[in-house]
């Protein structure tokens, strides 16, 4: 009997590899954006592509967001398919208007006729000091606004897989990846964000949640970087008796609500975690759809915890007091069960 | 020069835009008296017409094929047209129909036309990055089309101005940049809005050509297009152009232009380009003056056809509303 | 006894007076945008203020969204309490980020030290076939940003109470108004567009809701134009026996949500209107504030009207097939009563 | 040319800024080795150092006033303590304490300070705007304040930079734009990001002047911006200012600067405009050697205290997060 070894990657490489494997297939495909050409994105997220495709096909962009993801609109027109990484999701109010009014409308407005195949990549998260302009996740907000597909990530496995089905969707989608899940050499490491990734190109559906772990007490319903937080607070559960399922949406557009509903007419109980701000945003949409669809297979009210509705603040007390964390998931989740 | 039939051609492309945006004023204004309701009649919502500023779109437009793209404003029927979207596709997109070009989703700020690679958009100045992409497809795929952006002379304050033409000019990407100065962003005179006299000097922030064509003539405007599009075509990277036009009509439907003298509008209509363009070709004897008139009749008959295809076709369904959020 | 005639004023002359007063009362009071001078405001919102103020104090703008909104961000820091128009909300794309990541964050990352007291105006809303890019409402998204106050008002009396209230405030303030409660003569009439507004000056405060109607059956909680779709559902309703009650939430944020839930106590049953897409936006929040509050109160589960997750379409029967109307109100709310 | 005293001034500050700088680059380090963790150890965060700019800070400052408002970019400090910031409050905010400007809300690319009328922003060009609203304000307030904007040639690129010029230049404001060339932008040189060579170039977009100073010299840039601000203060109108300086470290700390050679690396330390500065000071007799050293020490010890008053205040109140989102 052969020993299996398994091929590790980080995240970053797994999102990076999936690009490469993209690129090489389909000639169409090419990526812009800010430093992602000889520093391989601040994130790692497009490391060794320049070395592989040339300067034709990763091309470093000057700081004209509104510029060059607005040609990538244009360029995925005429044809072809787009990677245009936005540095941090913070900054997309310098283009949203291409994003919002012209990438994510034009499919509808032209009644079909034209396809704007493109993927947006975008750092998301914060937990490590970056402040106000640098930490934010958003994605609630990008979710509100009708023609894009957003999806969050939050394994090396699914990253990969996601993101090639990202680049071959024919629909514009934008990419969200938290800083804490791309295991960076210079971020607080998490353990899960090195894992197997196979070699060979996968896609995985966007649109479909994910059970990260089974349970039969509670479900936690959340995305991205809380699907480790909320891992960790089951393994603390578990050691009191709690069972907690955890599910991954993997993305908000299309939001998989069969599977929120599935999963809380098994656990009857839900807890939303959300690294976003609290109001007007995921945590309100999940536990809203788990009204409109399981109201009566409630055995409690559901609950939230996410990010208060304050600007990221700096200093690390202040952000570790807002941040959804490992012992504030497990607080709440036993609230919920009423111990 | 334009050769003749081009001469010819511009002429007629000429009258044609400018029936087709008086007949869509006079249906515009169809279920709107005596009360002006923007939402009611047979055409709701906003209205840009471009009456006084065709040359601008033909002598552009004489230089290019159907593959090459262009981009376009709040204020597109001229553009369109010019550029070949078939006017009965036109017609029926503003009417709401279900044979429109987007079926009625789009509407008139919102044309998307693949068979002349034809966009626009209703926000200023954001149409000019995607003309930038598509430059940037064709030197991929390694064609010599070409892409060309115009905008008013309102949007060269914006934002997307500034980096579209940096961008395309550092990646020397075939763009022709077309200003249409028609000295008004809707109430707001340009010399309140802009810091210098001529955009076409803005070009000198980029490295590209800046050409200024001081009045709209239909044959000054084709020769400084000429060039530029064969320098975007080999290669040669963007240039800018700026054309001092003339808006004849208010900036949508029902403006009372208050912001603007009777006189200044007199004036406009004295120096209407579409006529003088015709009195010039008629001295030259490009033209006679029974040609001229046939232009005027067999246009007319074009645009009715293309109006009475819009008013016979059908509604959409109203529930495919839902439809083609995604692909 | 005098007879009293009541002086009726239309909402944008209810703003316009309201800036007017502020502008005579406090000198650093100013007005920017485009088209806000001799065209007096696209929708009359500044109709009269050059006439009266000069150039000086009413400017226009060239269409440079984010220089004059962020211009209008440095003038208040340095003392100044500009108003500034965003023609439509439609176009935040180009400047949203001096909206929310400045505007709305300095004053908290000074830690109180710097307060930036200015009110953005724009329009919202459809219903008049102008589009996907000039007919939404997107009081949602804005309302998910923290730092901002956002004022939706519906009638005149509000808003101009609203409006000196928001020039007042030492708080960044978001003044979303609907084209459709403007009252102008080019729109679609509105009959509550046209109003008693009193001559003084009056403030009304930022973050109350008002019960517009009282009602015991059921509650409606919606704001701006959709309150009168709401008053005028009612008025059906109640020939039919059913009383609903219509909270006008005249602010997103704060929220208030102490009204909501004391009047889902009263009625025990809630229906959300909201003419903002529906997913991760206004529906799901209050709804949520409602599981939150008044889980045990509920006699049925919570009901959303809302705009469908589409970008806006033109023709005019797709606008009428997405838009909350007084008859798809009514029906929602006979569904939500059981009948 | 600058009298002694502002000659000996400009040598101090720019001695503390460097001396402030290398200090946070060690304290941003402690805790983050062996393995460098951006989230841990005195200082988290990115960190943007200024080492090598100390000249364009100084040589404009030295012509303002505190109610003056400055705004700047990521790279903040040098500009922030020329301007006259107070050293402890800026450090207290690096570390996060209760006892920094911002009480640690802000953190070092949001510094924000009324006793100097400062502020600054981590979205590239988006400081511009706000300055031209403070000159707005100034005028306004009948005030001969002015706003200076400082921003890296990269964003020079970005929407905003147009649109601010524009309006500066329109409304004829008291604004000067400096705009600090340092020949990169993160990993991505100028080159393959500006299609022209001189941003100052780009003020004849506006009509304004627009000065190139073509190297690091403070005494030049001095020039320049005594120029300016003058015009500013008088009513003048705004002007642009390009200074090629040079970025001594990495682009944030941690930074392995794959993309710069070793020789480009070692020129930079080699024409180091502090000691270049110094050296011609010396020579010129405006300061004895031993007045050099004086400075440094001094300079030193201000640092210190400052870092020691940082690192022995308290932290905030961690509830003390939900509080300052209104007034
Ligand atoms: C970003 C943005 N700001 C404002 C508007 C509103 N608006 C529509 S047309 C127009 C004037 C445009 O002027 P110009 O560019 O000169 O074009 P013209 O109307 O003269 O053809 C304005 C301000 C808009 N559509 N988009
Ligand atoms: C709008 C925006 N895009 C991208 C970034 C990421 N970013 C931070 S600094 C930087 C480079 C800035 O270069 P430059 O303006 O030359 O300033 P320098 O760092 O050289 O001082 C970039 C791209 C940002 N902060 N904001
Ligand atoms: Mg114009
Ligand atoms: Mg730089």
């Amino acid at each position: 009997m052969a020993i299996e070894t398994k091929r590790l990657l980080t995240t970053s490489k797994a999102i990076s590899e999936g690009i490469a494997q993209e690129m090489e297939r389909d000639p169409s495909v090419f990526v812009m954006g800010e430093d992602i050409g000889t520093y391989g994105g601040i994130f790692g997220a497009t490391e060794g592509l320049l070395a592989k495709f040339g300067p034709d096909r990763v091309m470093d962009t000057p700081i004209s967001e509104t510029a060059f993801i607005g040609a990538a609109v244009g360029a995925a027109i005429s044809g072809m398919r787009p990677i245009a990484e936005l540095m941090f999701v913070d900054f997309f109010g310098v283009c949203m208007d291409q994003i919002y009014n012209h990438m994510a409308k034009i499919h509808y407005e032209s009644g079909g006729n034209v396809k704007v195949p493109m993927v947006v990549t975008t750092a998301i998260g914060g937990g490590y000091g970056d402040g106000a302009q640098h930490s934010q996740t958003l994605y609630g907000m990008f979710a509100h606004l009708p023609g894009m597909k957003i999806v969050v990530p939050s394994t090396p496995y699914d990253a990969k897989g996601l993101m090639i089905a990202a680049i071959r969707d024919d629909n514009p989608v934008v990419y969200m990846f938290h800083k804490g899940i791309m295991g960076l050499g210079w971020m607080t490491p998490n353990p899960r964000a090195t894992a197997h990734v196979p070699e060979e190109p996968y896609t995985i559906p966007i649109g479909k949640a994910d059970v990260k772990r089974e349970g039969r007490d509670l479900t936690i319903v959340t995305v991205s970087l809380m699907v480790h937080r909320a891992l960790d607070a089951a393994d603390d559960l578990a050691t009191e008796g709690i069972e907690a399922e955890v599910l991954d949406l993997r993305s908000l557009v299309p939001l998989d609500r069969e599977a929120i509903i599935a999963s809380v007419m098994k656990t009857h109980r839900i807890l939303v975690v959300d690294e976003d701000y609290r109001s007007f945003g995921m945590s309100g949409e999940v536990i809203t759809t788990v009204i409109e669809g399981a109201f009566d297979h409630l055995d409690a009210p559901p609950v939230r915890l996410a990010y208060p509705d304050v600007p990221i603040p700096y200093s690390r007390p202040l952000e570790d007091f807002c941040l959804p964390s490992r012992d504030k998931i497990a607080a709440a989740a036993r609230q919920l069960m009423g111990r | 020069m334009p050769d003749n039939k081009t001469l010819r051609d511009m002429h007629y492309e000429m009258i044609r835009i400018r029936l087709f945006e008086e007949t869509i004023q006079k249906v515009y204004f169809e279920g709107k008296t005596p009360a002006f309701d923007i939402a009611a009649g047979t055409v709701p919502g906003e209205m840009h017409l471009s009456a006084g500023q065709e040359p601008v779109a033909v002598g552009v437009a004489a230089h290019l094929r159907p593959s090459d793209a262009v981009t376009a404003t709040h204020r597109p029927h001229h553009i369109a047209l010019a550029h070949g979207m078939d006017i009965r596709k036109l017609a029926a997109e503003i009417f709401g129909k279900e044979t429109g070009l987007g079926h009625g989703k789009g509407g008139h700020m919102h044309l998307f036309d693949p068979a002349t690679n034809f966009g626009c958009s209703g926000i200023i100045a954001e149409g000019m990055p995607t003309a930038v992409g598509h430059a940037l497809a064709f030197k991929k795929q390694g064609k010599d089309d070409i892409a060309v952006s115009f905008f008013g002379e309102g949007a060269a304050n914006q934002g997307a101005f500034h980096e579209s033409l940096n961008l395309a000019a550092l990646w020397q990407l075939g763009v022709v940049f077309v200003c249409e100065d028609n000295a008004w962003a809707i109430s707001v005179p340009k010399d309140k809005a802009t810091a210098i006299a001529n955009n076409s000097d803005r070009a000198a922030a980029y490295g590209i050509p800046g050409v200024l064509v001081p009045d709209n003539d239909p044959i000054a405007i084709y020769e400084a297009a000429g060039e530029a599009v064969s320098r975007a075509r080999r290669g040669g990277g963007p240039s800018l152009i700026e054309v001092k036009t003339d808006r004849l009509f208010g900036h949508f439907e029902g403006d009372a232009q208050a912001y603007r003298t009777k006189e200044e509008l007199a004036l406009l209509q004295e120096r209407d380009a579409i006529r003088a363009f015709e009195r010039r070709l008629i001295e030259s004897a490009d033209l006679t003056a029974s040609d001229a008139q046939n232009a005027w009749t067999r246009a007319r008959a074009e645009v009715d056809e293309a109006i009475d295809f819009a008013r016979s076709s059908p509604y959409p369904e109203p529930s495919a509303a839902l439809q083609h959020v995604f692909a």
